[in-house]
């Protein structure tokens, strides 16, 4: 057994620890708001006024999708540079100091968002502090500048963790000349060249837009601009989520698995092509938008459906590497090798169900992209099945598995509860798919997403089969068993933590591809190359609909002011009636 | 941690014929879940948006 | 013992989602399970798993993982 | 590169299903006619909805043979008009825009779905084949009453449908041996002219009139009574044209208490 993570590396391992602690406190947060949320929606169990309720899914979004999943990932890819490049940082300060901004960062912007709680929430930089705009804050609803400030900042921050591992690899390159980059390293660097690239567009939109907006140094905006650059980010940033679970099944999956990755030069072209493919697509999310003509909508699906080809190769590429695990495992047969695969281990059987549900929640996402299509789902409960089942599931299930095989190895102690882990990922997989499954089917019927109550006075949903009630039970009942579920999680992770006095007994080395690196070609490793045809494809795929959106109504939109969106529903209810009130007279 | 292996297999000697059995059954299920998606929830749940027949008149 | 707790787990994890899923699927051919048969359904496959699991082997019994 | 041969099947399977996705979605659009939100119509600075010939006042109207206009404003937290009330069995285009933040306007069960931004202007035509209600709701959050924000869309039979309005006054007071004179004004939004009749009542006194009113116009009608037959005191009216009626009162007063109560008719 070779030496453990912690112990070859003490300095890199406590960032990792940091990170994690980061990402697990958002965790554990961002799941209580989802079972408020859960019980809320369906009105089993209400006990947070209804306004509140939308603090409470900013908080789930913000906290889940942006703390959680990123904080995981700097961590985890900080591992996989140092572990793989068997080399720290250039300049650990530098590290550490990236991590502070993300930290401070999201600090700033839970602050703003929990202040929603309060009844007279404080002022700040010249307005109420809350932000309760959800997580795509679409302007013009306005949220504190210090939510914007946050987020900005934690941006910041993951920019300069992108560089630092450049700076690593750079170092690396140097005293390693001609070598091919390690597998792990060369995930990171695509992965980063992705995020560069695609968070260009939130950053303007924040930057440029909406800061300056909110804090009235500019007076107006244009909505669709700024929701049109968000979405650049924005289905970029869904890759960014899934990108550390596909790290985590190409390297460590086959190993868990018994065996070898199947092909190395399968997995840099399917990084390669996230790299091309996923900013170019973000107008998929804008389908029903009026300002963007039809031609670019039809561009952008097809864009998409060919960003379905690396999820398609990765589905065989790890397949296949389980089976070659199986196999060496003594596994016969076309379909008995499954059974010679670890399921006692919960980290692996934690991916294998998390790739199960991705490969089916995939399906859903072609019905998103499916341009016309998108008018049966587009903002219905659908979408959030869709989200559960990718970056709920497919990611977060991957991380917490990949958590019980890494944080031994970062803290040098036994994990705790082996059995209850296993427990713990086959619940969440059936959380899950009883969760989804009702969202699914009411999103069908047409429920909306993003409300505190989908039950309208004027109207009933037609339900075909079974009865709204039944549904609501179902999706609380699956929010429960996830909830329950990663507390188990937090529970386990504490416990291992402080389970001192204990050797882990994880076997930390990674086995070489089956096919590696020197059957593919070097071009691949070219990453300057493929960063040009990104941007190149970027600019091909947004520069005229951009162009389009400002030569329409202006950079700034026409006089568009800020609505800040204050918890006195009345008031705004009061704003509606008076325009009533001046069209009736 | 588990990983038992009782025989070493190469790359060149290994079939991955199990993978590419169950990736024909996810084939076949993505087909049959795309129609039915398509043309049974999506085309039956009218009314959808269409274009007008006459687009010109009005512009 | 049949099979190893683990896979047994998973077994009756994957019933489960086969039995949401399916009951969803019959559905779209107008075969509607009502939610308490499709519960009494989940028990008696759980049940029928764990019986078959925990039933002795006969002759020597295999301990797999 | 080696490529495992099960894994180039696989690639080409692959390929198969995304170009087939893209062939489906393309066969939708040229084959169905399955047409996008996009971006033909102008933009309207939200602060100028009210003065705007379309937004100012939200409703529906009929554009050609067959062929409606919905103008639908979205706003915290309602839709105008509301309800929405349109004719089965024609092409109704909705245009929607909001007057303040991004809104949605989606109704369940239907494809009927699109976003309603401030400043652009969705435009999505549509086509009910029976008649019944639909409810309206905002899929995008848009502020603290967001759960609220709902409407309806009626859908009528094309033979009950109309776009008729009735409107009628008299005087509220008139001194005995005055005539009561009743002003009915009839005004027809479709383009067909309308055909029907005008019903009216005073006290006891029943008015009949046949009408024709041409599409896009209105027409007045009026029926005089004889304040004296009806004699002092409050008489009820109403006027009836298909399923609209208006009612009133008018009262003939004394001609002291008229004198006394003078100057109440200016």
């Amino acid at each position: 057994m070779t030496a453990l993570f912690v112990d070859e590396y003490p300095a890199e391992a406590r960032l990792v620890k940091a990170a994690f602690l980061s990402s697990f406190i958002a965790f554990g947060i961002g799941a209580l708001f989802g079972i408020i949320q859960a019980l809320h929606r369906t009105d089993i169990f209400r006990f947070i006024d209804s306004i509140k309720y939308y603090t409470v899914l900013t908080g789930h979004g913000v906290f889940l999708v942006i703390a959680f999943t990123i904080f995981f990932l700097v961590g985890l890819y900080q591992w996989a540079v140092t572990d793989s490049l068997e080399r720290g940082p250039v300049d650990i300060r530098f590290t550490w100091f990236w991590y502070g901004l993300m930290a401070i960062g999201s600090f700033l912007a839970a602050i703003s968002i929990l202040a929603g709680f309060l009844e007279q929430p404080p002022m700040v930089l010249g307005a109420e502090l809350r932000a309760n705009v959800l997580f795509t804050f679409y302007a013009p609803l306005e949220a504190n500048p210090l939510y914007y400030i946050g987020l900005a900042l934690f941006l910041v921050g993951t920019w300069l963790a992108g560089i630092d591992w450049f700076r690593t690899w750079w170092a690396w390159r140097d005293e390693n000349p001609g070598e091919r980059i390690p597998l792990r390293t060369f995930m990171v660097l695509t992965t980063m060249m992705m995020f560069f690239l695609g968070s260009v567009g939130v950053i303007v939109s924040i930057l440029v837009f909406i800061l300056p907006w909110s804090l009235e140094i500019t007076e107006s905006l244009n909505p669709l601009l700024t929701r049109t650059l968000f979405w650049f980010f924005g289905h970029m940033i869904v890759y960014f989520w899934l990108l550390p679970a596909y790290l985590l099944w190409y390297s460590v999956l086959p190993k868990l698995s018994g065996g070898r990755l199947f092909s190395d030069p399968l997995a840099r072209v399917v990084f390669i092509l996230f790299v091309l493919l996923s900013t170019p697509v973000g107008i998929h999310h804008q389908y029903m938008d009026p300002g963007i003509a039809e031609g670019f909508k039809f561009i952008a699906m097809t864009n998409t459906m060919f960003l379905l080809l690396p999820s398609f190769l990765t589905a065989f590429t790890v397949v296949a590497s389980m089976e070659h695990g199986a196999r060496q495992r003594g596994g016969e047969g076309r379909f008995n090798w499954l059974q010679a695969l670890p399921w006692r281990n919960p980290a692996f059987t934690g991916m294998a169900l998390a790739g199960l549900v991705f490969a089916f929640g995939g399906f859903t996402g072609i019905v998103n992209a499916g341009m016309n299509i998108n008018y049966l789902v587009h903002n219905a409960l659908w979408i959030p099945g869709h989200i559960h089942a990718q970056v709920g599931t497919a990611t977060a299930l991957t991380l917490m598995a990949g958590s019980y095989w890494l944080v031994p190895q970062l803290t040098g102690n036994r994990l705790v509860g082996r059995q209850v882990a296993l427990f713990q990922v086959v619940l969440w997989f059936v959380g899950i798919v009883f969760m989804t499954n009702s969202m699914f089917r009411a999103g069908l019927v047409g429920v909306p997403r993003r409300t505190a109550e989908p039950q309208y006075q004027g109207f009933e949903y037609d339900v075909p089969v079974g009865s709204m009630g039944e549904l609501n039970a179902q999706l609380a009942l699956g929010g429960t068993l996830l909830f329950i579920s990663a507390m188990l999680f937090l529970v386990l992770m504490l416990l291992t933590v402080f389970n001192n006095d204990s050797e882990p007994i994880v076997d930390g080395t990674l086995p070489p591809a089956l096919s590696g690196p020197e059957d593919s070609p070097q071009v691949l490793d070219n990453l300057r190359l493929w960063f040009g045809i990104a941007f190149a494809l970027v600019v091909l795929a947004y520069a005229l609909p951009l162009a389009g959106i400002v030569a329409q109504s202006g950079l700034f939109g026409q006089d568009i002011p800020p609505f800040p969106v204050s918890s006195e529903a009345v008031m705004y209810l009061e704003f509606g009636l008076d325009y009533v009130g001046a069209l009736v007279t | 941690m588990g990983s038992r292996v009782s025989r070493e297999i190469g790359h060149d000697e290994y079939d991955p014929w199990g993978t590419l059995s169950l990736i024909v059954i996810y084939f076949v299920a993505l087909t049959l879940m795309w129609l039915f998606t398509y043309f049974v929830e999506f085309i039956g749940n009218t009314p959808t948006v269409m274009g007008m027949i006459v687009p010109v008149m009005l512009g | 013992m049949h099979t190893s707790p683990a896979k047994l787990l998973i077994l009756i994890a994957l019933s489960l989602v086969i039995l949401v899923e399916g009951r969803t699927v019959l559905a779209f051919f107008g075969i509607n399970i009502p939610p308490l048969e499709t519960a009494l359904i989940g028990l008696v496959i759980i049940a029928t798993l764990v019986i078959w699991a925990i039933r002795p082997l006969r002759g020597s019994p295999t301990k797999s993982e | 590169m080696r490529i495992h041969q099960y894994e180039k099947i696989w690639i080409a399977g692959a390929m198969i299903l995304i170009v087939g996705f893209i062939v489906t979605i393309t066969y939708g659009s040229v084959g169905l006619g399955i047409t996008m939100i996009g971006d033909e119509e102008e933009t309207i600075a939200p602060d100028e909805l009210n003065d705007d010939e379309q937004f100012g006042e939200p409703r529906v109207e009929q554009v050609g043979e067959n062929e409606y206009a919905a103008y639908v404003v979205a706003q915290t937290f309602i839709f105008q008009p509301d309800p929405i009330e349109i004719p089965a069995n024609n092409e109704i285009t909705f245009y929607v825009t909001s007057r303040d933040v991004i809104h949605g306007f989606y109704v369940p069960g239907t494809n009927i779905n699109a976003m309603a931004i401030p400043g652009q202007v969705a435009e999505l035509t549509v086509e009910f084949d029976e008649p019944g209600e639909h409810g309206l709701i905002c899929h995008e959050y848009c502020g603290s009453g967001h759960h609220t924000m709902e409407g309806l869309i009626v859908v009528q039979s094309e033979d009950e449908f109309d776009l008729t309005e009735l409107s009628a006054e008299t005087p509220d007071t008139v001194a005995p041996g005055e005539q009561i004179q009743l002003n009915a004004t009839v005004e027809n939004g479709q383009l067909e002219p309308l055909e029907t009749t005008v019903n009216a009542e005073i006290g006891d006194q029943t008015f009949q009139q046949d009408l024709t009113v041409d599409g896009k116009s209105t027409q007045n009608v009026t029926f005089t009574a004889d304040s004296t037959q009806l004699g002092v005191g409050e008489h009820d009216w109403t006027v009836t044209v298909d399923d609209y009626e208006e009612t009133g009162t008018v009262e003939v007063v004394s001609n002291e208490t008229d004198e006394q109560a003078g100057g109440d008719e200016s």
